[in-house]
């Protein structure tokens, strides 16, 4: 409770702060934003177990773990992202302020121990990411991915909600663990669990629920996409330990073959499609939902090991997916197609050798942080008995690989474009953290043993 | 040490030379190989009166490596078999290095020539000197490599670069057999040296070898048959012989060495040191008795046709190379080792004859164009002579000697086969009297063809043109008449010494076997060399050889014309003999294009056509169109999204309630 | 024996040099000058590992630490024969790369050099490795030094080649992983000598050894996944084939011999007249199409394939036929494979090297450019004709005693099969020779030749101390067998004695 | 006597007619919010009804969220709608595809 | 008499039912959209209704107030502002109509079977309505807001903010049109910057 009470007293300080700055210096909203996020990020760390409010509060290995991440992650998009809003004129104080509205979001829901928090922090965290897609009011672009996000986060919200009512409904409470102890088998818990399912894979964006995550990814200026590319994963992955694994054990059997179509499904699909874009959010985008599908199959393999190594993954994960739109953001091009990488090696040696340690652990090459998570997915699946989908799986990150090797190869191996932006000015304090960001994914494939101890620790009670 | 220093005496030379070939004096170029040469010459020769009584010498050199319970190890096995083979060797190459000098003398490759020679001479000793199969095929190889060289020594001829892949190649199918061989022989003794190979061959006779599952074969008929099928590539038998005509393109003194004293007559020593094998596999004599007794004759018919004064030796080398493969096929080692061994004289002077009658008309040699040289070349005509005389098997010549006791031995041999092959080295003895006398009589009697003389002084350095008349011979010298007249003494007189040792007496010991109750050896053959001699003077051997000899002189000298009215009567049969029966036609028409179309067609057809274009790059093009159709379905309509998603959730709950409940 | 760390030093000193010099060098020659330094330096603990080894068939200079704790993989090195005498080649021929690309190499020197290093280590790596996972790490990040030397300094297509080479390797590889994570999940371990002893079914057998297969066969190459190799070499500059060719290609046969044969015998004998057809077809078919190549470098990259054949025949044939069950005969089917290995390490390494000499002079690699290049080069063509005949399987150079040693032991298992191998004998010296026929021989064909001038003393230095290596191991191999005998005896054993009966 | 399933069955109405609606309204994207609306109003039937049987009042304090939620998630909804139209001056679903493939 | 007593709830249930369903198909077929968002009142309105049936008087009372007054409001008002063309916004309806009657048809069913033929494993299904509460259901509901459901009141709390933050940082602007003085820059403005003499070619006339 720790952690959502100092980020609660820092939204309004922070929107205060903005306010008698007049909205014009956003540098000193950004300072008490980063400031007040270590204090967050403390506050998380120091929180005891245990649940409140009759148990629809929970703090436990996992809520800290993603709190954690999530304090880090947001402070990292934050860090990267004021060049790219400013080039698209959408640098407000809100955007800081919205950016922390989605990380309490993702806070409430990593604690939620009933259906209604549950739903309450899945709703402030999508609001907030509703607004932030839209933030560049000027540009026609942004304002389509918003409105396709919104409605069919509200659709995807409503089905999901229909669901939960019916959960509700056959357990009697709204206690989570209510909820896993009662909910019994039989067809209305299917039905209720196919809903579920379907609002936790559009969420995440498994497919056949992925058409909103490219466009969401597009439209927006990049500082947004990052932010919607990290943080919420951490929640959603709260969202589906918390609402499908603990809370409906008895069905697994029924919704984890359901999982597992999708995941394969994300997996085909975001591979193939990636391999023919050419707008650089948006390849990370289809990425994102191989990647997810990747993820899903940790889940379903279920169990701690299953489950540590989906949280491993998704914790990878979105550390690459910031540092490469970090890179992207740095490029400081209004339209951030493949070709501005073009050269980039030359152009700005240090970025691109980040780049290609983020790509390469993309990838999945040992022993980059991608690896070991990838690597603990298939041992997952093997260890349920699904060889057949782990070779699948695997077989699916060599194709990814080749949009992988796109990007390698467009920085390294192509001439800069000849328009004369050659130039690649992070700044140094992004820079250094890109560096940092990068070299993470390599010392976290290195030295990996407290990581994994933390993902098992979540998993082990 | 010193059976060491006959081997690495040449080789170090050699590789002196070759190291200092931009820097050495010509003095030292030819001059470190002629002395080391020499000395191996003289210590093969020490080598040898110490086997005469003396016990075979094995000397261990260092162990090669040993894997797989196989212990492979160089080593030198030194036997009367051996010490007779180096001596021919040194001797020969110590006579060729020396005419070497004057015939190599404005080359620019004259020292490469030295360093290439005195390697070919030290692998052939290595070969000779091998005590186990593993050496044997390094020293095989070895000789091969340095026969390629030679041969294309003037790589920038087309032709000689030709030639000298064509040998490379034509000898490689024979030494596919000889591996295999020697892979059977590892298979199935666990052992590679000689001794302990030989010393178990009475076990190996009774074994068998499966080729096919359920097919078994007795080891050592399908063992001799394939070392013989690398016999037959090194020693040029039909049809892998089509390699050593051409192989004429190389300097001269190395057809002298190479491809007539001793390299080509690796197979037939490598016939009779593997004795104790072919003794029991009657099934590979009789093979080789058929493949020797058909070469013999043959190539000789073809020898008669040809135009080229070396390619006339080379083919009647190609006979002598069957007649001895022939005596190997009945069991007669030691006389075909005998042939072997003035063979390698008379040949190696025939050619270096050749060799001066060529510088002299300043590289013509085309026989057609040559003519009436007796007197202007007599020591050459002399040695030449003494030469063909030998070859003929005129009595009394070391040729007389071995032919005769061949052509008794083979003659002995019972069944259709040992008739056939009888009568195949019977006729052989007139047709090399023919071609003899044929070549003899053309290049030194005959009408002087002063026209084509002077056409190629024309074109050589030499810029008096017009009337050249005599005095364009070019000077041939004593570096290159000492070697001959130091060859014809051995060629003329050598049988009169040896005979009686090496074919009657048991001069080989215990280095060659001749199972008892197999075919006859040389044994038997005479009462002594004087009886032998007389007997021979009466034999048809002799008469033939007079006939064809005869008939020769008649259509060359006495009546030209007669041979016009041959010419066309025999057309075709002329026409066969001049294409070599069409061997080399059938390789250059029919495998050397299949071989292209076969690697054009892999290459370009199933390799980059159908496994990368349509395999591999084909399977990347179907996921890249399946991305751009897949990629399609997201049209950007929200009213498309939403379809989707909607469907998506009643599939899932038709799903769970009609499938899963 | 104590933990000596020499193993940790062979592989981590040319990754940290390489990143220095990646990141620092300022100026090309330094890059150079200080990659051929360390690529030198190598050879002291090189040295000292050969000298301390003893050939007694273990696993020595052990350093075994908790690496991954949570699922028991360990930092676990330790060489035994067969792994040193791949570790000594490629520390022979690494200055050889360096040299060949001293000065074709023109741009972004410092990464070339840092990532030519880097690559080094890693593939120490890889043959050091005693844990399969620390293996799998090395074995795939491999791949990015690598993809990089391509694609940033290959040829006109050098895209498609490296894009190519990378997605084929991963792609075998990652069935391995899927191997290995079975193997660990049903044997708590990823050391490698607890997957040896690990009994297995039949069953499992089959299906691991398809997956070591799939990683090991792309990399040897065989057919028919070998289309990445051609492609590869003809882009890549002259170091990066070197590398490629002399040792990438020996982490296949390497593979092979660490897991494909000891974790999976039983299976391995069962599939090994799979492997052995498909070697056959890489020997006679690939020999021929290499007969039709008109590119240099397609050319030799062809006959690598052809040769390597000869390593997967010789570790395979004497599980199949008649031989099976024959210790001493696979011994000596795996040591000439290992030796063929580790000569065609030095002759493919030696001929890219010659075909990097003229096309650094000539820029033009096709063979009908040349022609009589002897009579402008005749140090350089004396070597290329002592490294064809040696590709040729000449006696007296490395290039003869794999290809016999596999010949004797296919034909003690399997005679026809040898005869099949055999033809490489011919088809081998026909393409080589051939090739030497029209580039070396004849006259001088064109100005461009004319131009050529002979070697300069680097490159008398690099193809002369290969020509050494090519004819002294050819000579006397006898050290070098000695040091791999043990271990393959051992090795041999250990597949003999199969693991489905344990269970 | 007004049975649990009857309710349940006029929420599963609803929502079908809500999905129904998704289906066949292509153009609006307003008309898109309202069959979300119906959604979220089956939602509540559920809640209310299940309340109602339990004899527990969470399920009402759920619907009571639900309703805050929908209420501002129809101002942020609406607010972009604004946006759009300030925009592209339209709001028909098929006029805006700028982003697709 | 007891018997209307006892069966009036479900008559006025089915009536409303009824009555819900067609302004719910209302909604959806409207052909104006401000008919739709007037049939979507009156399915709150009639769901308020029903909710009373089902003792939610507070929450009836709710929708009446917060939905129908002011988020509909709301919504109606945003479809007259954008002035949407109502024959434009049915096109294509005919064309998808029977597959999506179908779809609902379907799914209508599908989960209506589950209630009806699937439902024997669910005892609630069975069970006679429990009574919940003694004294008024606003007061019970407020008690358990604010206890138990503390934390999630305040979350709704900081959702409202959001909506309030979001909904003025996207909408709130100033507007570009309007023209006003600036007077440093009438200050600052050199001749140069206004007039430009330009020298031209004459042009030849056709």
């Amino acid at each position: 409770m720790y952690a959502e009470l100092s980020l609660a007293a820092l939204l309004p300080a922070v929107l205060l702060v903005d306010l008698a700055a007049g909205g014009r210096r956003q540098t000193l909203t950004r300072a008490v934003s980063l400031a007040g996020l270590a204090l967050v990020g403390w506050a998380a760390f120091e929180a005891p177990d245990g649940g409140m409010f009759g148990g629809s509060f929970v703090m436990d290995d996992l809520a800290r773990l993603l709190k954690l991440a999530g304090v880090l992650l947001t402070g990292m998009a934050f860090a990267y992202t004021p060049r790219d809003l400013k080039a698209a004129g959408a640098l407000r104080g809100e955007y800081y302020l919205l950016g922390m509205f989605a990380l309490l979001g993702v806070f409430v829901t990593a604690s939620a121990g009933s259906l209604l928090t549950l739903y309450l922090g899945l709703e402030l965290l999508a609001l907030a990411l509703y607004t932030l897609v839209a933030l560049q009011r000027d540009s026609a672009r942004a304002a389509e991915a918003a409105m396709k996000y919104f409605v069919l986060g509200a659709i995807g919200s409503g089905a999901m909600l229909y669901g939960i009512s019916l959960l509700y409904g056959l357990s009697g409470s709204l206690l989570l663990a209510e909820v896993a102890a009662q909910g019994g088998v039989g067809a209305g818990s299917y039905v209720a669990a196919a809903l579920v399912l379907a609002g936790v894979a559009f969420k995440l964006g498994a497919v056949p629920f992925h058409q909103w995550v490219p466009d969401a990814y597009q439209g927006p200026p990049l500082g947004v996409a990052v932010v919607l590319a990290t943080v919420p994963k951490l929640a959603y992955f709260a969202l589906i330990v918390r609402l499908m694994v603990n809370g409906l054990p008895a069905a697994q059997e029924q919704w984890n073959l359901l999982l597992i179509v999708m995941a394969v499904a994300s997996l085909a699909m975001g591979t193939i499609v990636a391999m023919s874009q050419t707008h650089a959010a948006r390849l990370l985008a289809w990425a994102a939902i191989a990647h997810v599908g990747f993820l899903l199959l940790g889940v379903a393999a279920g169990g701690p090991g299953g489950l540590s190594a989906a949280l491993f993954y998704t914790l990878v994960y979105i550390l690459m997916a910031a540092g490469a739109f970090g890179v992207i953001i740095a490029l400081e091009r209004q339209n951030a197609s493949l070709d501005s990488l073009r050269g980039l090696y030359r152009r700005h040696p240090g970025m691109a050798l980040t780049m290609l340690l983020i790509m390469l652990s993309m990838i999945g090459i040992p022993p980059l942080a991608g690896f070991l998570a990838k690597w603990q997915i298939l041992m997952a699946l093997v260890e349920q008995g699904m060889i057949a989908l782990a070779v699948v799986a695997a077989v699916f990150a060599v194709v990814a690989a080749y949009y992988y090797l796109r990007i390698i190869r467009l920085m390294f191996m192509e001439a800069p474009a000849e328009d004369g932006e050659g130039r690649v000015a992070p700044g140094w304090g992004a820079g250094l953290l890109l560096g940092a960001n990068g070299l993470a994914l390599l010392v976290l494939g290195i030295w990996p043993n407290v990581l994994l101890e933390l993902c098992r620790a979540a998993f082990a009670g | 040490m010193r059976h060491e220093a006959i081997l690495l005496a040449p080789l170090c030379a050699s590789l002196l030379v070759a190291l200092g070939c931009r820097v050495l004096p010509r003095m030292l170029a030819h001059g470190l190989p002629i002395a080391a040469v020499g000395a191996s010459a003289l210590l093969s020769t020490w080598a040898l009166a110490d086997q005469i009584g003396g016990q075979p010498v094995a000397v261990k050199l260092f162990d090669w490596l040993s894997l797989g319970g196989l212990e492979l190890s160089f080593g030198l096995l030194i036997d009367r078999l051996s010490a007779l083979m180096m001596c021919v060797v040194t001797w020969v190459s110590l006579a060729v290095h020396v005419y070497t000098v004057r015939y190599m003398r404005d080359d620019p490759g004259y020292a490469r020539f030295f360093a290439l020679i005195s390697f070919f001479t030290a692998a052939m000793l290595l070969l000779v000197m091998a005590d186990n199969f593993m050496q044997l095929f390094v020293g095989w190889e070895a000789v091969g490599l340095a026969s390629y060289l030679l041969i294309g020594f003037w790589f920038k001829r087309p032709s000689a670069n030709f030639a000298s892949l064509k040998a490379f190649l034509v000898n490689r199918i024979g030494d596919l057999g000889l591996l295999l061989g020697i892979g059977l022989i590892a298979g199935a003794a666990g052992t590679l040296d000689y001794a302990e190979v030989f010393a178990g061959a009475g076990p190996l006779a009774a074994r068998e070898v499966m080729v096919w599952p359920g097919i078994s074969w007795p080891a050592l008929d399908l063992g001799c048959v394939l070392l013989f099928v690398g016999a037959m590539g090194k020693s040029a038998q039909m049809p892998l012989h089509i390699w050593l005509p051409d192989s004429m393109e190389g300097p001269t003194p190395i057809s002298a060495l190479i491809h007539a004293a001793t390299m080509v007559t690796a197979g037939v020593f490598m016939a009779a040191r593997m004795s104790p094998l072919f003794e029991h596999s009657p099934l590979a004599l009789s093979m080789v008795l058929a493949v020797g007794a058909t070469t013999a004759l043959a190539t000789g018919l073809v020898a008669m046709v040809q135009q080229d004064i070396k390619r006339v030796v080379a083919w009647s080398t190609l006979s002598q190379l069957g007649y001895m493969m022939a005596g190997i096929g009945v069991s007669a080692y030691s006389v075909a080792i005998y042939h072997l061994f003035t063979h390698a004289f008379f040949k190696a002077l025939l050619f270096l004859a050749a060799g001066a009658v060529i510088v002299a008309l300043h590289h013509q040699q085309d026989i057609r164009r040559m003519g009436g040289l007796c007197r202007r070349m007599p020591i050459t005509y002399a040695t030449a002579l003494v030469g063909g005389l030998a070859l003929a098997g005129v009595p009394g010549t070391a040729g007389f000697f071995s032919k005769d006791a061949l052509i008794t031995a083979v003659s002995r041999a019972d069944g259709p086969l040992g008739a056939y092959a009888g009568w195949c080295l019977l006729l052989g003895v007139a047709v090399t009297a023919f071609y003899t006398a044929r070549l003899l009589l053309i290049v030194f009697h005959g009408e002087p063809q002063e026209q084509a003389l002077s056409s190629a002084s024309a074109g050589s350095s030499r810029s008096s043109s017009g009337s050249a008349g005599p005095a364009s011979l070019e000077p041939v010298g004593a570096w290159m008449l000492a070697p001959l007249v130091f060859l014809a003494v051995p060629s003329l007189l050598i049988g009169w010494f040896t005979f009686s040792p090496v074919v009657l007496g048991d001069y080989f010991g215990g280095s060659i076997v001749n199972l008892p109750g197999g075919s006859p050896g040389g044994g038997n053959l005479s009462q002594g060399t004087l009886d032998f001699f007389v007997h021979g003077l009466y034999s048809p051997v002799f008469l033939l050889a007079l006939l064809g000899g005869a008939a020769a002189w008649a259509l060359y000298i006495w009546r030209p014309r007669w041979r016009e009215r041959a010419g066309s009567v025999l057309r075709w049969p002329v026409r066969t003999l001049t294409l070599g029966y069409g061997f080399d036609m059938f390789v250059e028409r029919a495998v050397i294009p299949a071989t292209r179309g076969m690697a054009r067609g892999a290459a370009e057809q199933a390799d980059s056509r159908f496994i990368d274009g349509l395999l591999v790059n084909g399977l990347a093009r179907a996921v890249r169109w399946g991305s751009g159709a897949m990629r399609r379905l997201q049209t950007g309509l929200l009213y498309h999204y939403a379809f989707v998603m909607v469907t998506a959730i009643c599939l899932l709950i038709a799903w769970v309630v009609l499938v899963l409940d | 024996m104590p933990d000596s760390g020499l193993l940790s030093v062979i592989i981590w000193l040319p990754v940290l040099a390489g990143l220095l010099i990646a990141g620092l060098a300022r100026s090309a020659a330094a890059a150079r000058w200080a990659c051929l330094g360390v690529s030198l330096l190598q050879w002291i603990p090189g040295a000292m590992l050969w000298r301390a080894f003893l050939p007694d068939g273990g696993y020595q200079f052990v350093e075994r630490h908790p690496w991954i704790e949570r699922f028991n993989v360990e930092y676990y090195l330790g060489v035994d024969g067969i792994a040193l005498a791949l570790i000594l080649l490629t520390l022979l021929l690494t200055p050889a790369a360096v040299a060949a690309g001293w000065r074709a190499i023109d741009r972004r020197t410092g990464l070339y050099y840092g990532a030519l290093l880097i690559q080094q280590g890693l593939m120490l790596g890889v043959f050091c490795s005693l844990d399969s996972l620390l293996f799998y790490v090395f074995w795939e990040f491999m791949l990015a030094p690598m993809f990089l030397i391509i694609g940033v300094w290959g040829g006109e297509r050098r895209i498609y080649a490296t894009v190519k080479f990378f997605l084929f390797t991963f792609l075998g590889s990652v069935f391995m992983l899927v191997a290995l994570v079975y193997l660990y999940l049903k044997s708590g371990s990823y050391a490698i000598p607890d997957l040896h002893s690990q009994p297995l079914s039949l069953r499992e057998q089959q299906w691991l050894f398809f997956g070591f297969l799939a990683a090991f066969a792309v990399k040897v190459p065989m057919w028919p996944v070998h289309t990445w190799l051609p492609d590869a070499h003809v882009e890549a500059p002259t170091g990066g084939s070197v590398i490629l060719a002399a040792i990438l290609l020996k982490m296949g046969g390497f593979g092979l011999l660490r897991f494909g044969l000891p974790v999976t015998p039983d299976a391995a004998a069962q599939f090994a007249p799979l492997v052995v057809g498909l070697s056959l077809v890489a020997i006679v078919y690939i020999a021929l199409v290499a007969l039709a190549q008109r590119d240099l470098k397609k050319l030799i990259a062809y006959s690598s394939v052809a040769h390597m054949g000869f390593v997967t025949l010789g570790m395979f044939i004497p599980l199949a036929g008649a031989g099976a069950g024959d210790e001493a005969l696979l011994a000596l089917g795996m040591g000439g494979g290992m030796l063929q290995m580790i000569s065609h390490g030095f002759i493919s390494a030696a001929l890219f090297m010659c075909v990097g000499v003229l096309y650094d002079r000539a820029h033009t690699r096709q063979i009908g450019d040349f022609g009589g290049v002897a009579n402008t080069m005749p140090i350089f063509a004396v070597l290329l004709v002592l490294f064809a005949l040696a590709n040729a399987g000449l006696p007296g150079t490395s290039g003869f005693i794999g290809e016999f040693l596999v010949i004797l032991a296919a034909f003690r298992a399997e005679p026809l099969v040898a005869l099949g191998a055999g033809t490489i004998l011919i088809l081998g010296a026909a393409y080589s020779l051939y090739m030497i026929k029209r580039v070396v021989f004849g006259e001088v064909a064109n100005d461009k030749v004319a131009a050529l001038k002979d070697l300069d003393l680097r490159e008398l230095a690099a193809l002369g101390s290969m020509a050494l290596l090519v004819v002294a191991l050819g000579l006397y191999p006898d050290p070098l067998v000695e040091l791999m005998e043990p271990s393959l005896d051992a090795l041999a054993r250990q597949v003999v004695a199969g693991k489905a009966g344990a269970l | 006597m007004i049975g649990l399933a009857h309710l349940l069955t006029l929420s599963a109405v609803l929502f079908a007619i809500a999905v129904c609606g998704i289906f066949i309204n292509r153009r609006s994207v307003i008309l898109l919010l309202m069959c979300v609306e119906l959604l979220l109003l089956a939602v509540n039937f559920n809640f209310v009804a299940f309340a109602w049987y339990l004899g527990d009042l969470a399920g009402q304090v759920f619907v009571f969220f639900i309703l805050t939620v929908a209420a501002a998630e129809a101002a942020i909804g609406l607010a972009i709608l604004v946006v759009l139209f300030r925009n592209r001056i339209s709001i028909n679903v098929d006029e805006f595809q700028l982003l697709k493939g | 008499m007891q018997l209307l007593v006892d069966w009036l709830p479900f008559i006025l249930f089915s009536g409303w039912s009824g009555m819900l369903i067609a302004s719910a198909l209302g909604v959806i077929l409207a052909r104006n959209p401000v008919h739709s968002v007037l049939f979507l009142v009156l399915c709150f309105v009639i769901s308020a209704a029903i909710w009373l049936l089902l003792h939610a008087e507070f929450l009836a009372v709710a929708l009446v107030l917060v939905y129908v007054g002011a988020v509909m409001v709301l919504l109606l008002f945003v479809v007259m502002m954008l002035d949407i063309k109502a024959e434009r916004m049915r096109e294509g309806l005919v064309r998808y109509a029977p597959f999506g009657v179908l779809v609902g048809l379907l799914l209508a069913a599908q989960l209506a079977s589950v209630w009806w033929l699937r439902g024997s494993d669910m005892e609630l299904l069975a069970q006679p309505p429990t009574p919940y509460f003694s004294e008024g259901n606003t007061r019970a509901l407020g008690e358990l807001l604010y206890t138990e459901h503390l934390y999630a009141f305040e979350i709704a709390g900081y959702i409202l903010l959001l909506a309030i933050v979001g909904a003025i940082t996207l909408t709130l602007r100033r507007r570009r049109g309007l023209r006003v003085q600036q007077v440093s820059e009438q200050v600052a403005a050199r001749p140069k910057d206004r007039v430009r003499l330009v020298k031209m070619k004459a042009e030849r006339h056709e």
